[in-house]
């Protein structure tokens, strides 16, 4: 199996969970991050001190598919979550060795 | 008349209480915004009352409370102050404390026209803005219905602020959304309010300084602020339930549905708070909640950007609030009849406050927010409104 | 007597802090739950408010204050507030204040009893148990001691509401516990307090809003309402000490113990506040942060799931606090003598109304609770307790 | 003279709206430190308001207010309020008021002192520091000002307590950052304020809070109330504004810096609002928003670790205001004269009492924490600092 | 190395970490993630908008271990995690190709 | 590629993205997450209960690099990221099969 790892920006995902969704692909796990690239920061200014904030909100969306899957899952994601301008984040695809389901202790292939 | 400490005391409790109601905007809107404009919204709200703050004790007080030039506008005879003993003056409580009672009526109405600029507003724009309109809208609009001006000549009720705070805002708010335009991705996706609990905790505090607002009002600790305090609270509880159980028809009954509910009675009943009896007050606020939610439907239903609904709750309750007064005052409470009692003179006076006051905040904000985005830009620009306000206006985040 | 407008000044703001405490029990207790269940429990709290202060407009006063049918509650004659004229009566302050004032007493008493129904009440039948418990448990109660009823003939001495707010209150949410249950998984794992801050805020507000609760209650603007204010704030300063060097010693000296002892301190001196020195408050503080503790720990020790010790706090603070007064009360404060002066007599008098006020209480609630729960089902579904009240029951979310 | 029901009722509320003002500092101080310390920086404001409020009770009022001693100290005739009727005194307000209304002050001004302990106090030193400080250093202050001693005598000026509490405070917070050392990782990374939002909340309490300080300090609901109402909201807005314009010049205007700002425009019309006009009042937050930001630059600049700028915004605000009480007293408003009437005296009788208190307060402060420090160490082990006080001290965490 | 990666329900982390540690197994990272699968979600309502929200929260657990280890700890993890219903979540084992210690600044091998 | 996976010290941050930035990598994506070793917790003491907090914040960070830049990268991290105190935490460097850029929807190599 094959772990799709793609950093998106968050107000895409709606747009990804449905193309997906679309796809059959529903089984997701996501989160919150924050992605620095060519992005550009801004500068903070607290009281007194200043800081340069060139970390940018990003979702990270982890999608476990089959082998023969990962590349039309990342190309689904991909067309869902472009905006065509600097920021919109990237996808990896790494490999998943082995894969349970919790509820039953079963091995998924 | 004698300086008298009960009513001195009670208005100057009664500032410091709707002197808390601007931040408590601010607290309100920044539970709504996204995430990443909280600290902005709630810093627009302070930026009100400091600025606000500065010009009423300037220019505006004079501008609303001076003498009447034709019916219109004050004159300056109370520039700077100029005149005000700080001691006693003819009233139960001193000049000063006149002035600043009325100053945090100022703010407030100010605060809530905040949420027409939401998520999208240029800082330097917005601080212009801010001057300008507290200057042409609302003192002239102050002194119409209490300093003098034509509306008080003409009879129209307004007890503690329907049209020239929330009719005034509402509008105004309305006509700047239109100008500014919509937010970024609004209608595309969800623009999910962030922190709830701070909204719930700014409507805490909203309904915790209306008090003063309203039963502040009556300038004086008597029955008259006792009926306003109590019919205030009446409303707003008519309001909140009003509002749950609609939107619990239609699906979950939202906490935010409960409190704007009840930010709507408190609107309607500002105007009625001297005027109408409790049991009056519990249609008023049921009324006020129906409405306030149809039009927030409908503005949504019509992709209207007036992102934090001051035109649905303060608007339209304001307006209605207005009518209200007209049709449910009661002689027993303060000597004033309305519809229900035969008074249709009183009932088409408070019809024709409640709209000049409107006409004219709608237009003149839409005039002055259409010149300010064409000579500076009201709006930031699309990178900023991206990484948002905080960051982009204040270099500071949540 | 004439309208006194310091006395009136005094009880409108009175009246408004003690309307701030209902949000702030919300606070306090929001942040003392589960994330997923913060918005639920504000909601809460706001809920009681709009439908208590619409209940006791038109009822509950009446049944409170209304004249008085055999000792046990009150008539209809002032139902709709019927009857009460919008200025001057007989008091220094207006009638219609006096029933603002009590309003906010009944909100706050229901506020306090949702601890019991914590992160697992179905929303619709909580609204049917506010109604009905605010008319079958708080309003004879509060007609027993205030109103003219059997234990206010007793002599039995509450100043601002021990019996008729915090025991009340305490037991009654221990009745519901019972008979709602334990939430899905107490005691099996921590169930961690998910936001400290927001219930040292809804603390602060409480402590802020209980002068009005207890130096109000004095019903003027003198000396006792001194009193009151200064043994209200000691008592609670050494209830917040007790209970903060206590957990010390068996741990860490947690922020929350602090504040739970300072509500500790709070509740016990509510009904002495009248009639107590400040030395006396000390130790009505201190006894009240050690003994309300132990309650909690106790409660622990037998899993026993009432989850935000409104019990131990309120019940066991509140029959400590009775039974304190009945001790401590000083003729030099306000011409009432306990036990210490050698008053067996109000010694006695404040224990039964005391227990009688716990068993009316939690009695009539297990069975109102018992009711509402067979008929209709007073808990959520497993499902919807899991994915938390706020998404379940309002569809929102932190 | 007969007890005044309304200037009872203001002072009963001021007392009510100073005691928000030290939880408000916790707030304030909570939103500007790391989320490790976010519980720990609220706790420390409810600690000292429990701990001052027993001291006061039983000794500090006595040590303030009792029978002089020299000029420099009161004696014990007060102790455990001995000797207080609960019923009136000679004044328009009962003595037990004026008792917890002198409270409030003593707990918020060792309140402001814990910036200088930010992030790093043993929670047991702490304790003891409170008891030791509040005696040894506030309690001599307010007798030498308020309670019949020596800069009282002398003509010095203070209306409400910029030197007693602001110079006082923000001084004791600086020799304390001096005794306890930087915090670990100071100047080597930024230590970014975890949550702005809180320190608005905060700062909007405080400034609601402040009616209550400053006009409350009137003694009476008059016009000299209505004018140092008015005067201490136009300083705070005229600060904030020069904080938030000259911030805007360096970078962006952030919300912490506008803020700041009104902070420092409170503290400095603390001592000048009986004595000063509105059109001074703005002078005067101007100079104060400017002045305390370039002190807080200089501070940084410096690498000097006074972390939450007690000294920059309460010190050096509290100098200049002390001064500039000295400077705009108008014989206008409270018959007393300054600098531009002419009246030398003043100028060099308020400079001669703000000086004493600075030093007075620096160096006992300086050496109660060194002693401290020696004996049993005021600061948390490396391990804990790291973990954070929240956890390290109270078990808890956000 | 491998990764076992678990996706669980947040309430049931503090068993899957006693049950590890009872099999010596002690560093972990947790954070919390949102998931959507089987389980299903709920419809949101703002003042006026509406929102479909199908994510729900977990906490996503990282387990470095020996080759070796791998089975036998998504094994523990399973046992400890499991409560039989919809939602319980997966295990996802990925190859670790290198592993450093940052405070020797040594390889793991 | 290569995903390069560290967990570090939140304040040591600035650190390694300066070192990174030096040595030419910008791209990088963090996370707060919280991390269990041999560092000690300490005891959560509530109202009433207690309970064990063992989990000490840190920082993740991803890094995707070329293949030979790997163990490089994970140099410089470890030595801006240590402080040589327990719980400078730890490098694991990840196989990544594909890598594309969203926004163009090219493969990276
Ligand atoms: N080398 C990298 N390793 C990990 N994450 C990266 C890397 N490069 C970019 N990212 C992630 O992708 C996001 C978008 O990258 P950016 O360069 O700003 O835009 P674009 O991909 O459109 O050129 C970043 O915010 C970051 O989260
Ligand atoms: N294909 C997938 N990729 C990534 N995460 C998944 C996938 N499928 C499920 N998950 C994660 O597992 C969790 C539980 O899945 P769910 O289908 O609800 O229950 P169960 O595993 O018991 O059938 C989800 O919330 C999600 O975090
Ligand atoms: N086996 C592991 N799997 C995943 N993360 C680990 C593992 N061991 C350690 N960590 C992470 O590394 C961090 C530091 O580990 P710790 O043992 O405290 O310090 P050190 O690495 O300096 O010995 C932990 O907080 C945890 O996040």
């Amino acid at each position: 199996m094959m772990m799709v790892k793609a950093i998106i920006r968050p107000e895409r995902l709606e747009f990804v969970k449905q193309a997906l969704e679309k796809a059959g692909i529903n089984g997701m796990t996501i989160r919150e991050v924050q992605g620095r690239g060519d992005q550009k920061g801004i500068t903070l200014t607290y009281r007194g001190g200043k800081m340069n904030v060139d970390f940018i909100p990003k979702t990270m969306l982890d999608v476990i598919v089959a082998d023969e899957m990962a590349e039309k899952t990342a190309e689904i994601i991909m067309n869902a979550a472009r905006t065509g301008k600097v920021g919109d984040g990237r996808i990896f695809v790494l490999p998943v060795i082995k894969s349970f389901r919790i509820r039953t202790g079963e091995e998924i292939h | 008349m004698a300086l008298d400490s009960g009513t001195t005391a009670w208005l100057l409790i009664s500032t410091a209480l709707v002197m808390l109601m601007t931040p408590a905007v601010g607290f309100f809107y920044g539970g709504l915004v996204r995430r990443k404009n909280f600290i902005s919204m709630v810093a627009l709200s302070f930026i009100v009352f400091a600025l606000v703050s500065i010009q009423w004790v300037i220019l505006g007080y004079s501008l609303a409370f001076g003498g009447d030039i034709g019916g219109l506008i004050g004159n300056l005879q109370h520039f700077g102050l100029e005149g005000l003993d700080p001691g006693q003056g003819d009233t139960a409580y001193p000049p000063l404390l006149f002035v600043a009672f009325q100053l945090v009526f100022a703010t407030v109405t100010m605060a809530i026209v905040t949420s027409g600029f939401a998520e999208r507003v240029r800082l330097s724009a917005f601080v212009i803005f801010v001057l300008l309109w507290t200057t042409l809208v609302y003192d002239p609009l102050a002194h119409w219905a209490w300093g003098g001006g034509w509306t008080m000549g003409l009879g129209s009720l307004d007890f503690a602020g329907g049209t020239v705070v929330h009719i005034s805002s509402g509008f105004a708010a309305l006509a700047v959304a239109l100008v500014i335009g919509k937010r970024a991705g609004f209608g595309q996706y969800t623009m999910e309010p962030h922190n709830i609990p701070m909204t719930l905790l700014g409507a805490a505090l909203l309904w915790f300084g209306w008090f003063g607002f309203n039963a502040g009002s009556a300038l004086a600790a008597n029955g008259l602020a006792a009926n306003a305090f109590l019919v205030t609270n009446t409303s707003a509880a008519a309001g909140a339930l009003a509002w749950l159980f609609a939107s619990w028809i239609r699906g979950k009954p939202s906490s935010l549905g409960m409190v704007s509910g009840a930010i709507a009675g408190l609107v309607a009943i500002t105007p009625a708070a001297g005027f109408v009896t409790v049991p009056a007050s519990i249609a008023i606020g049921i009324a006020a909640g129906l409405l306030c939610y149809a039009c927030m439907l409908w503005r949504i239903n019509k992709g209207l950007d007036e992102s934090l609904d001051a035109w649905s709750i303060h608007g339209m309750g304001g307006l209605w609030g207005a009518i209200a007064t007209g049709i449910f005052a009661a002689a027993a409470v303060n000597g004033f009849s309305g519809l229900i009692e035969g008074n249709v003179q009183q009932f088409v006076a408070n019809a024709i406050g409640a709209l000049a006051a409107l006409a004219y905040a709608f237009i003149v904000t839409y005039i002055l927010a259409l010149a300010i985005d064409r000579v500076i830009g009201l709006r930031v620009s699309e990178e900023e409104e991206y990484v948002g306000l905080d960051l982009s206006q204040h270099g500071e985040r949540v």
